[in-house]
């Protein structure tokens, strides 16, 4: 695995040095939400680098996926702001964002269960196919091209995974670890600029994640996009990722790269707890 | 004075649909389901004790012990027979039995009793007055709203104090969680079933004193002004039932005082579209999140 | 799931064919009267008396003839205007010669065309909707249609000065009450008569408070109510309760209110109504037939069995005199009770010298009554 | 990554032409029923009743596919799909009386009448289905059944007139036609004075229509966001799916089939009352769906067939009629649903081949 330089960037953060005069994909900046007076999230601030992947790691209940969440605007944050690709994204709800760049999988998995693998990837490309509802209907020509076009990018796709022969099956029939797959296969089809990986290795063997952090690596250099990951598995965080960010009680309580983070001892701390209470 | 007296005969007709719509948001709170047959319930109570008093000349207060006592039995055979056996599949087909049971239980009244209508004896007489004499409640309101609102406070009590109330309230929360934790789940869907089936039958009666018609589709359209009721308020929770209950005789009976008689149905449901829209899960209905 | 629904569609249709292929073929020595109504739903009631009244009917006749003259059929048309195509086209798969029309007005509209057009003899005991008979020549009605109710009801108010303000509660979603309704105030307008409230209410409807305040805020001392006698007890209980005792007229539609099991008939008392029909008529007719239909089903007859009684008499009548006999095609049948209707008359328990005009409408006395002590008194 | 070998392309042609296969045959069935019936009807021999139920069954179908898009592929439960029948029923029908001296057709009349009869359905769908949006489940189902008896508590008080002078609309307010000219709409009395014009051959096109737009529908994109918001809405947004825009549009597309079906059943009676399309209509076509099965068409239509005419053969049974017809729901409903019985029917299945098996091994084996 190659070390990666990563340098200082204006706003407190680090990004790697190929990024560095590119503009960053992702700028959230004090970012915030309480749900009824409980702050499951304050002062987030992180940058993330134009083709960079970046991990979101810290103790169950941190607020991770809450992040995740702000930033695809699943909720609405109660303060801060979030610039996509320099874009201000305070306006727009879960659809916008995602149409400007944002794709994400679940935690827990959310397909399209009683449609085949195939249409769930195409539902990703649903955007990108041109033709209206009624040529869809009057099955106009643009229809069989569009669904030609998406049929064959669907395929390209799921290959990514080797999945091509499972195109046909029902999306809740597949084994577990390939409906992770799929998900991120979905998110793709969408033409992400950052994809955000809530536990993709969850369930998954050692081979499995070895394999996935290669198809991980694999995805960011024949799309060119900025990756963010939420994990458990350390093997994968500090072996994918090359910058990462430790949150606990929905604070930020360190960033840095993989070798910083593990030596940081408030990180320490916060997984393992202070060594009375162990 | 004539708005205070169409407000009382409001409360009067919003305190029967009240009732009704506590049983509907028993079951549905609890079951999960849409127990459309409850409006037939009540009219299958209302004709026991009205068989007990003008048939058998029976005091009215054991035609009414009957009639709960009957009712409690056919809510209780009904959940068994026809809604356990679809316990795990979708509510939708849970609907259409209930269509079904609602369909059997007025043709088989019809067969039973004919469809002569019937008028229901007077329990309770006279009136009030107020005013000298210029507003009159009569006794039977007061009664009916007496009654409907200890019922309110008794099922408070019940769900939130005793036990099984609640085991009733950690089903509605999760069915397999309360399973694990040594509830009877199927035991506490037919005591909800019972309670709500007792319930309908002392609508049935109170609603019959109010209305004193009585025919085999008497309980169908109560029903469903009920049901609209319970999700006015917002179904699954009791006073929710209360309030949705008494809004909605209310305004029935403003609407056609002073908007139009013809369309009070169409004011009644444009009123609930409202709501709706203003509070998608009724007036005291809870807010329920996705977890993503 | 599929193979059973699939076989149940071939059977289904393996059915079809097979009672295609059973009719026509058998021809009985007796006419086959059809007739068909709500017997089941909420306008049960009135569907059920007239199939009884009927069968009371047939089967008195038979008895008489010592041979089977009529054999009857009643379908199931639930007051449902799509059901009502079927039940007659059930019918006609039966081979009926004459037909009874169907009880209520909405599916009379719906099977009064159909006859028409296949030209099978067409009587109807109660739809009364004035539209109906307009459907063909061989369309009759045995009822009054709605409009000259009304315009009765007017006159005799009028005539015995019964009070100065009207009050006129209605049933705006029934066709029977809006009939009613219309006439009575043209023809109160042009009489000189003073309404001063008219409100109206729906199907299904328990709460009148309303209408009848607006009754009594007005200072009506007359209520008139074209609407059925259900509604008409619940109004009656409810203006007791808030004190309100005004003279109440009502019409046909009113009898059967002191046979409604459980109705407190004090609350009727005094109440008027024009009715052709009286069940405590002291004629031998009435009293043979109230008789008979209380012994077999352990009721009093509304004045809906009663005219469906009629019409079965009243097309033994044509038969007879039209020396008609089951060989006949419907349609033969049909243009020799049209002749006979529109010459002959009729006497029946609803009304004596009754006779049909060519539109289809029947001509008969209404009959004023008031309730005294529970029964009916004839006014005059 | 962009290799498109020849693999997929030949998946892609098998991927169309499977779902097109079952689609055909769909179509081939209503076509050959059709055939087969009208040969029957030619021939006499089949009865006056089964004959008069051939268009409400089409009529029915249809609406019951309608339904399942709103249902099944949705995913949204309406108890209020009679009302947009209603709205197509009577603007469809008024339609068709205003054209009768200037379109001679009535063929013509009634394609013309249907689309009007959708347009205003449609309207209605849009109306209805913004509030829709914002609600789920159980709440939607009630606001739909408020919405169908708003319509049916409207059009029981609406008034529409022609003579000489045009149109005449009023609600509430009774008015009546000049001599010259005739009521169409008359309140509580409903549709009066039509002159049928529905034919089998109408309604079964109708039905085929419908099922192209249906069929056609589902296997496009915009099927599939559809389908992607009755599976999951929050990963349908996620990946741009607007929830708004599919909801409604779905729902539209219902409604409007339901008014040209709506249109073709009014114009088969020479009445129709506003009262028809209430609650127990609308429950009535939610049954043929859920016995039919969610999302699957073809059962839509098979039990929009069966259970129109189940009543009119239960006729033998006379008053037990409708108390039959209550049984027969129920009990299909628990056979059909009921988890435990279905394992048990499949259990006596696998016995039953089992058995099979062994017995045609053991005849074998003995000869």
């Amino acid at each position: 695995m190659s070390e990666v330089k990563m340098v200082p960037y204006p706003s407190r953060s680090i990004v790697p040095e190929r990024d560095v005069n590119e503009r960053p994909v992702l700028e959230a900046m004090h970012l915030g939400v309480n749900f009824g007076g409980l702050h499951a999230v304050e002062e987030f601030n992180i940058t993330v680098g134009k083709t960079e992947i970046a991990g979101l790691i810290g103790p169950n209940g941190a607020g991770k996926t809450t992040v995740f969440n702000l930033l695809t605007k699943v909720y609405q944050p109660t303060t801060g702001t979030i610039l996509l690709d320099g874009k201000d994204t305070s306006n727009m709800n879960s659809v916008a964002v995602n149409k400007a760049g944002i794709a994400r999988t679940f935690q827990n998995i959310r397909l399209f269960n009683n449609l085949t693998v195939e249409d769930n990837v195409k539902l990703g490309l649903h955007n990108s196919i041109k033709y209206t509802t009624l040529e869809g209907i009057l099955r106009m020509p643009r229809y069989w091209k569009g669904e030609k076009e998406s049929h064959e990018r669907a395929m390209d796709l799921l290959k990514i995974f080797d999945m091509q022969d499972m195109a046909k099956l029902k999306a809740s029939s597949l084994p577990y670890g390939a409906q992770r797959r799929l998900e991120i296969v979905r998110a793709l089809a969408t033409n992400p600029k950052l994809l955000l990986l809530d536990e993709p290795a969850a369930g998954m063997n050692p081979s499995e994640t070895a394999e996935l952090m290669n198809t991980i690596r694999q995805i960011r250099d024949d799309f060119g996009i900025a990756i963010m990951l939420i994990e458990h598995d350390m093997n994968l965080v500090m072996g994918v990722c090359e910058g990462i960010a430790v949150l606990n009680y929905g604070r930020i309580i360190a960033k840095g790269t993989p070798s910083e983070i593990q030596n940081n001892q408030e990180v320490i701390e916060a997984y393992l707890g202070k060594q009375k209470e162990a | 004075m004539k708005f205070l007296s169409n407000l009382i005969n409001g409360i009067s007709l919003g305190s029967v649909y009240a009732i009704i719509a506590l049983g509907y948001t028993m079951v549905y709170g609890i079951a999960r389901m849409l127990n459309f047959a409850h409006g037939d319930v009540i009219m299958v109570g209302a004709y026991i004790c009205f068989f007990a008093i003008y048939s058998f000349n029976l005091n009215p207060v054991i035609g009414i012990l009957m009639a709960v006592v009957v009712c409690t039995v056919l809510g209780v055979v009904i959940e068994k027979l026809a809604y356990k056996p679809l316990r795990q599949a979708t509510s939708l087909a849970v609907l259409i039995t209930a269509i079904g049971v609602s369909y059997f239980l007025q043709n088989m009244a019809q067969l039973l009793w004919s469809a002569n209508p019937k008028v229901f004896p007077t329990i309770i007489n006279g009136s009030i007055k107020l005013f000298g004499g210029e507003l009159s409640i009569s006794r039977t309101t007061i009664v009916i709203v007496l009654v409907c609102a200890l019922i309110v406070v008794g099922l408070s009590i019940f769900v939130n104090h005793t036990k099984m109330g609640k085991a009733m309230r950690a089903c509605s929360e999760d069915k397999e969680a309360a399973q694990l934790m040594g509830i009877n789940v199927n035991k506490t869907i037919s005591m909800t079933f019972a309670i709500g089936s007792a319930l309908a039958a002392i609508a049935g009666v109170l609603m019959c004193c109010a209305y004193p018609n009585l025919q085999p589709t008497t309980g169908s359209m109560p029903g469903i002004k009920a049901f609209t009721a319970a999700v006015f308020g917002g179904i699954g929770s009791i006073p929710g039932a209360f309030i949705g209950g008494i809004l909605l005789g209310v305004l029935e009976i403003l609407g056609s005082a002073y908007i139009s008689t013809e369309l009070k149905d169409a004011i009644v449901f444009l009123a609930l579209i409202i709501v709706l829209l203003v509070k998608p899960t009724g007036i005291l209905g809870k807010k329920i999140h996705e977890k993503v | 799931m599929k193979k059973v629904i699939a076989t149940l569609l071939a059977a289904v249709l393996a059915v079809t064919c097979l009672t295609a292929c059973g009719n026509g073929g058998s021809k009985s020595s007796a006419i086959k009267i059809g007739g068909q109504g709500p017997l089941t739903g909420n306008a049960a009631i009135y569907g059920l008396a007239c199939q009884r009244a009927a069968q009371i009917a047939v089967d008195e006749i038979n008895e008489k003839a010592g041979k089977t003259v009529f054999e009857l059929k009643y379908e199931d048309d639930q007051h449902d205007v799509s059901v009502a195509a079927n039940a007659y086209n059930a019918l006609t798969d039966w081979g009926m010669q004459i037909y009874l029309g169907c009880v209520t007005s909405g599916p009379c509209l719906v099977t009064a065309p159909m006859a028409a057009n296949d030209n099978i003899f067409f009587l109807t005991p109660s739809g009364s909707t004035a539209d109906i008979v307009k459907a063909g020549s061989n369309v009759y009605q045995m009822c009054f249609a709605d409009p000259n109710q009304g315009s009765a009801s007017a006159e005799y108010i009028k005539k015995k000065e019964l009070g100065s303000k009207i009050a006129v509660i209605y049933q705006s979603d029934i066709d029977y009450s809006m009939g009613i309704y219309d006439t009575f105030i043209s023809k109160a307008a042009e009489l000189g008569l003073d309404v001063v409230s008219e409100s109206s209410f729906v199907t299904d409807a328990v709460d009148f408070s309303v209408q009848i305040a607006a009754a009594k805020d007005a200072g009506a001392d007359v209520l008139y109510l074209p609407i059925y006698y259900q509604e008409a007890s619940l109004i009656l209980a409810q203006c007791k309760n808030v004190d309100y005792a005004p003279v109440v007229f009502g019409v046909d539609g009113m009898d059967g209110i002191l046979t409604l099991e459980g109705f407190d008939t004090s609350l009727a008392e005094d109440v008027m109504l024009l009715t052709p029909f009286s069940a405590d008529a002291s004629d031998e007719k009435t009293q043979n037939f109230v008789k008979k239909y209380n012994e077999l089903y352990n009721e009093t007859p509304n004045q809906f069995a009663a005219d469906t009684y009629d019409c079965v008499y009243a097309i033994y009548q044509a038969v007879q005199e039209g020396k008609l006999d089951a060989s006949m095609s419907a349609s033969e049948m049909c243009d020799k009770l049209v002749e006979q209707f529109n010459t002959m008359t009729f006497d029946g328990i609803t009304g004596t010298g009754m006779s049909w005009s060519e539109d289809g409408y029947v001509t008969k006395d209404p009959k004023g009554m008031i309730i005294k002590d529970g029964v009916y008194v004839g006014l005059d | 990554m962009k290799n498109s070998n020849n693999a997929p392309r030949s998946n892609f042609l098998s991927n169309i032409s499977k779902t097109t296969r079952s689609n055909f045959i769909t179509y081939g069935i209503i076509i050959v029923v059709y055939v087969i019936m009208q040969i029957l009807v030619n021939a006499g021999a089949v009865s006056n009743l089964i004959r008069g139920q051939l268009i409400p069954i089409c009529v029915f179908a249809t609406m019951a596919v309608s339904l399942n898009l709103c249902v099944g592929i949705l995913g949204e439960l309406s108890l209020g799909h009679a009302g947009f029948m209603s709205v197509g029923a009577f603007t469809g029908a008024v339609a068709i009386a205003c054209m009768e001296s200037a379109i001679p057709s009535p063929i013509l009349r009634l394609i013309l009448g249907m689309l009007i009869g959708a347009v205003f359905a449609a309207i209605a769908g849009v109306i209805i289905g913004i509030p829709v949006l914002k609600l789920n489940g159980d709440y939607l189902a009630i606001v739909t059944l408020a919405f169908g008896e708003i319509i049916r508590s409207i059009f029981t008080n609406v008034y529409v007139g022609l003579d000489s002078a045009g149109l005449h609309f009023s609600i509430l307010n009774r008015i009546k036609a000049a001599e010259d000219g005739k009521m169409i709409i008359n309140g509580a009395i409903g549709l009066t004075g039509i002159k049928p014009i529905a034919t089998f051959f109408m309604a079964a096109l109708l039905l085929l229509v419908t099922l192209i737009i249906v069929f056609n529908l589902i296997n496009s994109k915009t099927g599939r966001a559809v389908m992607a918001l009755r599976d999951n809405q929050i990963a349908a947004q996620s990946i741009g799916i607007s929830i708004p825009k599919f909801k409604l549009m779905a729902f539209v597309i219902s409604a409007a089939i339901a008014g040209a079906a709506g249109t073709m059943f009014a114009e088969n009676y020479s009445t129709m009352l506003a009262t028809k399309f209430d609650f127990n209509t609308s429950i009535l076509i939610l049954v043929f769906v859920v016995l039919g099965g969610l999302g699957n068409i073809r059962g839509s239509i098979i039990a929009a067939a069966v259970l129109t005419l189940l009543p009119e053969l239960l006729r033998s049974v006379k008053d037990y009629r409708m108390l039959a017809y209550a049984i027969i729901l129920i009990v299909v409903m628990i056979f059909k649903n009921s988890p435990s019985i279905q394992a048990k029917m499949a259990l006596m299945r696998s016995k039953k081949t089992a058995r099979k098996k062994t017995k045609k091994a053991s005849i074998g084996k003995e000869a």
